[in-house]
């Protein structure tokens, strides 16, 4: 169970987070939704201790942010696991993509040769990758291959939570289509707690039970995803996120509404 | 297509020169027809022929065993300067990219120094007050090279940490020194191998140039340098004196050049 | 009476690789075309194509119309009049397209004493009164400050100015929005839709995403790996796709429709995993 | 902006007491303590009497760092102290040695700037074309030439085959032919390579598309958009690029026997003039140091967005 208390970052004097606070249930799943400078990646770095908070503390199982010590990281990374943004170069280029997938189960676990092998292959066929894509290296692998091979990375040690920090950010629309469908299936099968960071509102429904909007550091508002559409209880800021694309919906539907009806 | 492959040819006769060149130096006592220092004075300054096809110097000497034995004097210590400059930068580099401000600082006042002078200068202030000899030329090239490469490999470092996938193998368990040689050496090797390979084609120039100016090696040295200055204090009555070492190291710079630009280009 | 006309156009990189294969299409006068596709399909080369920018290693074969005239045919000189004065730009992203070290007045009035007889001063006028059209306060500081002390969405505003001011035929706009936030894009689309239809001009809108196409587009270009695979009036393409990957596309656009009444939530449909 | 500034003369200050000491120390380890090499020089027997206060003249008796001191502060007033060989004072020497030199470099510097930059840029905005290729690959060879071999094979054909240009001295115009054209030749080899890369580079950046793609015309686009942008890597390689010429002129100096400043410096190893060695070492390194320094100056001038604490090697 994650607990965000009072989370607050600066950087040289600018406030990057000030006063952030939830809490992710075992198995629950939260999406934080902010535009862009609105501090969601510092968040997520916050959160992987790979940046220290000005002030305030995430603790996980009651276990606070690992500060020193690398035993103490250790212990946070194999229950903690992020994905990052698909900037195609979260893995290591001069690697083949089976040493990259090897690398968390030689540091997080004492597993033999053999037994690594059986585990990157299971992995690999969860998120549905070719076996023969191991030998390559990650430069040779398509956008949409690139972040499963991420997900599969992260997912090897079987963490208690995952991070997606804008996974599908640069994906097409059916890869992220397919790429959503993937994390629900295994959320569902595994019981993940999952923490969803995008700037894309569609994304959310029928991915996460709650949603947290974030505006320049600060918490706008958090509420259930079933709870998006009532205007009268959401803030204005998110209904202008909601509202966004309104304009350009009801033309879509114009034309698609007849789609659905013959292709079912 | 038909450029990628001519200078493909290009480099693999490049390739092959340089396989053969470091032959002949390995070999280069049984190989070479003569003893590169037996002077015989009736056969002084021959013009190039049958038996002598770079002629003879001003001591009768034939020159083609002399430039095949001076390959073991021009080009063998390159090798040895730069992996010396290498291990140095490697070292100070990486310690000065880890360490914090401060140092950084004074180191980067230090290697400026070095890189802002030219080799030539650094060389006559160390072999003006410490004598000739080799070991002096050597380490004065090491001086005005340690600091180019320091700043080389720091840099390459500052770039390769700011890489997503280093901050990602942290979250995959790997820290300090494992990140360092497990992510960070393979990403920077390509680069510095390239930039390496290119600095023997100019190191050769500039050990070769010291030796000419008659602060490197000392005659009767069979030393490309060396015979060159013979070769110009002959230049109106024997010019093939001069002509043939110059050639060699032209060639040998020159293929190194080629072999260090296909790997640029190719990578 | 098409305004632009490309006929069986084909780019080759340096390699023999087919980038773009055989694609023609055309732009109406007053009409928007849309290329849709997702990234790498090779719509960009379409419109650098249509500039005569291609990049020195790629060979280009197939003809050009611009207003009947052969583009190919034309020499370097005269195809760089036509960039600007008759065909204007606007790029994904704004603060980047924008020379940081020139303040934007001075950029503006450069362009307009490239194409018009006309004074630096005289420039600064229009240009002035353009960026008040695209809804910016303060015009007067935005003409003297650098692009770098600009917010996205306000560099995309000039960067639309510049490129309307020259009062061109035909406004290429590659993806213009998707750099952008959520909420500064639909204040843009609408400005540029408003805008082009109030100055009567032609333009080819290059985007990945289908909401956009269907606000802004009369016609659609669906691009695949360098292919139109299917091309038609907006109802046509939307409405009734032929194409699989088409009715792939619309399938997943719309099961992310947010608006209520919009259609089932992201129920996992049976496309194969 | 003036902290910077004060900050960049510090780091000059500390180059050149660093270099100094460096200097200041291979002296000391020189072989054969300096005394006794003056009283070989001018035939004395080293008697240890003479030695001594020699020794004590020259405080050689004090301890290291009083040694460096007084000698540094000595160099400050610009006391270089004599050459053993002509008991001259350093200073004169050199200073009625460094015209000629001067001339050269000069001369050489400004014939690679004016013919390389504009024959770089054209060559980055024609890239591809058949002149582009064939001067690429002239430039790989070019870059392994040999100075010096360059250098003999001008002397042998402009003085031996076809003896129009002198080839010793340099008492007329024509004497700087040939040293200034094999240094040129060289040096912008170098040069056409580098402004070539940076052309390409920068016709590449996204501003100068979108610039190109309104269609500006030449005599505006060139100057004030490509070029302008261009400013700072340009002034970096010719900045970086003057030890080059000082290293070149050494080299041409010796082959055409120019009596100039460069030659008189490497003569002084033959005859191991320590005052001489050390007093022009460290006259050629303050002077690239503060040629340095001025540049970093001028970095800051081009473009106010560089804020000076950024040393020049992360530019």
């Amino acid at each position: 169970m994650l607990q965000v208390q009072r989370l607050c970052k600066e950087i040289n004097g600018r406030p990057i987070l000030s006063d952030i606070n939830f809490v992710i249930e075992d198995g629950g799943s939260l999406a934080i939704v902010g535009e862009s400078g609105s501090g969601k990646s510092t968040l997520a770095q916050l959160i992987m201790a790979l940046k220290q908070p000005t002030s305030g503390q995430v603790l996980f199982n009651e276990r606070s942010l690992p500060r020193k010590g690398i035993k103490s990281y250790k212990e946070w990374y194999s229950d903690i696991q992020i994905v990052f943004q698909n900037t195609a170069s979260t893995l290591n280029p001069a690697m083949s993509l089976y040493r990259c997938l090897e690398e968390p189960l030689i540091n997080f676990t004492n597993l033999k040769r053999r037994e690594r092998r059986d585990k990157i292959l299971e992995y690999l066929n969860k998120v549905g990758l070719h076996r023969d894509l191991l030998k390559h290296r990650p430069g040779k692998l398509s956008g949409g291959q690139y972040q499963r091979a991420c997900l599969a990375k992260a997912l090897i040690i079987s963490p208690k939570l995952l991070i997606c920090d804008e996974i599908v950010a640069s994906l097409d629309i059916v890869l992220q289509q397919q790429m959503i469908e993937l994390l629900m299936s295994i959320q569902k099968e595994r019981g993940l707690s999952l923490l969803f960071i995008t700037h894309d509102l569609s994304l959310v429904p029928g991915l996460c039970a709650d949603i947290l909007v974030m505006k320049d550091g600060k918490k706008v508002e958090q509420f259930n995803t079933s709870a998006l559409h009532n205007e009268e209880e959401r803030d204005i800021y998110t209904i202008t996120l909601l509202k966004s694309t309104e304009s350009l919906e009801t033309t879509w539907k114009q034309y698609a509404t007849h789609d659905n009806k013959s292709t079912g | 297509m038909m450029n990628i492959i001519r200078v493909n040819k290009l480099s693999a006769a490049a390739l092959l020169f340089i396989a053969m060149l470091l032959f002949m130096g390995l070999t280069a006592s049984w190989l070479s027809p003569y003893d590169p220092f037996f002077t015989n004075l009736e056969q002084k300054l021959l013009p190039p022929s049958f038996s002598h096809p770079f002629g003879t110097d001003y001591l009768g000497r034939d020159l083609l065993s002399r430039v095949i034995h001076g390959i073991g004097d021009s080009v063998f210590p390159v090798f040895v300067v730069l992996s010396i400059v290498m291990l140095i930068g490697l070292f100070v580099g990486t310690l000065s990219a880890f360490w914090g401000n401060k140092l950084d600082m004074l180191l980067m006042s230090v290697t400026d120094i070095f890189t802002a002078l030219p080799s030539v200068l650094l060389t006559i202030v160390v072999v003006g007050f410490l004598g000739f000899g080799m070991e002096n030329v050597y380490f004065a090239v090491i001086l005005s090279w340690w600091a180019k490469y320091v700043r080389l490999i720091r840099g390459l470092i500052h770039d390769v940490k700011k890489e997503p996938y280093i901050m990602a193998s942290r979250v995959s368990g790997s820290f300090g020194m494992r990140t360092m040689i497990r992510h960070m050496i393979p990403n920077i090797a390509p680069q510095i191998g390239t930039i390496l390979i290119l600095d023997v084609s100019k190191v050769i120039l500039t050990l070769s140039g010291l030796s000419f100016l008659g602060i490197g090696a000392q005659p009767p040295s069979p030393e490309w340098g060396v015979m060159l200055l013979d070769g110009k204090n002959y230049l109106q009555v024997a010019p093939w004196m001069g002509f043939f070492p110059g050639l060699m190291i032209f060639l040998t710079a020159c293929s190194f050049q080629i072999v260090g630009e296909r790997l640029r280009k190719g990578k | 009476m098409d305004v632009v006309e490309i006929k069986n156009l084909s780019i080759r990189s340096a390699e023999g690789q087919l980038l773009v294969h055989d694609s023609s299409f055309s732009l109406e006068s007053g009409k928007t075309h849309c290329l849709l596709g997702e990234s790498g399909s090779g719509k960009t080369l379409t419109s650098k194509a249509i500039l005569g920018m291609l990049p020195a290693d790629l060979h280009m074969s197939g003809d050009i119309l611009f207003r009947g005239q052969n583009l190919n045919l034309l020499s370097k000189k005269s195809w760089r009049q036509i960039r600007g004065k008759h065909i204007g730009t606007i790029f994904q992203h704004p603060e980047q397209a924008l020379h940081p070290s020139i303040p934007i007045g001075r950029q503006f009035s450069d362009l307009m004493c490239s194409h018009l007889p006309i004074s630096r001063y005289e420039a600064e006028k229009q240009a002035e009164k353009m960026l008040s059209r695209v809804l910016l306060k303060d015009t007067a500081q935005v003409m003297k400050s650098y692009s770098h002390e600009l917010s996205g969405g306000m560099n995309q505003r000039v960067m639309i100015a510049m490129a309307l001011l020259p009062k061109p035929e035909v406004v290429i706009a590659d993806e213009p929005t998707s750099a952008l936030d959520v909420t500064t894009q639909a204040e843009i689309i609408s400005l540029l839709r408003h805008l082009i239809w109030d100055l009567k001009m032609s333009m080819l809108f290059i985007t990945h995403d289908l909401l956009l196409s269907s606000y802004l587009a009369d016609t659609i270009g669906v691009m695949r790996s360098g292919e139109i695979i299917e091309q038609g009036s907006t109802e046509r393409i939307l409405g009734r796709p032929e194409h699989e990957y088409t009715k792939q596309l619309c399938r997943y656009r719309s099961q992310r429709i947010l608006s209520k009444g919009g259609n089932s939530p992201n129920a996992p449909s049976s496309t194969a995993l | 902006m003036l902290r910077s500034i004060i900050n960049r003369l510090l780091m000059l200050v500390l180059m050149f007491v660093l270099f100094s000491l460096f200097v200041f120390t291979l002296m000391r380890l020189a072989p054969g303590d300096p005394a006794s090499m003056m009283l070989l020089e001018i035939g004395g027997g080293p008697e240890q009497s003479l030695v001594a206060n020699l020794q004590e003249q020259w405080g050689l008796d004090q301890s290291f760092i009083q040694q460096y001191l007084v000698w540094v502060f000595q160099i400050f007033q610009g006391e270089l102290g004599n050459s053993f060989m002509s008991g001259e004072p350093v200073v004169n020497e050199i200073m009625n040695r460094l015209e000629p030199t001067f001339r050269l470099i000069s001369g050489s510097f400004l014939i690679t700037v004016v013919f390389s930059i504009p024959i770089g840029i054209w060559l980055g905005l024609n890239e591809g074309s058949i002149p582009d290729r064939v001067v690429y690959s002239v430039t790989i060879l070019g870059l392994s030439v040999p100075l010096y071999w360059l250098a003999i094979l001008l002397m042998y054909t402009f003085g031996v085959l076809w003896p129009i240009l002198p080839v010793v001295g340099s008492s007329s115009g024509l004497h700087y032919v040939l040293p200034i054209t094999a240094i040129s030749l060289v040096q912008s080899v170098y040069f056409i390579r580098m402004i070539r890369s940076y052309t390409i580079q920068y016709s590449k950046f996204f501003y100068i598309e979108a610039a190109r793609a309104r269609g500006l015309r030449p005599y505006i686009f060139y100057p004030s958009y490509l070029l302008r942008s261009m400013y700072i890597p340009v002034l970096t390689l010719v900045a970086t690029s003057l030890p080059g010429f000082f290293g070149a002129s050494i080299i041409t100096e010796t082959i055409y026997s120019f009596p100039g400043f460069s030659k008189y410096m490497l003569e002084a190893i033959y005859r191991r003039d320590f005052p001489v060695i050390q007093g022009s070492v460290l006259l050629v390194a303050a002077f690239i140091f503060v040629f340095n320094f001025v540049a970093d100056i001028l970095y800051y001038l081009a473009d106010p967005r560089i804020h000076l604490d950024k040393q020049r090697w992360e530019i």
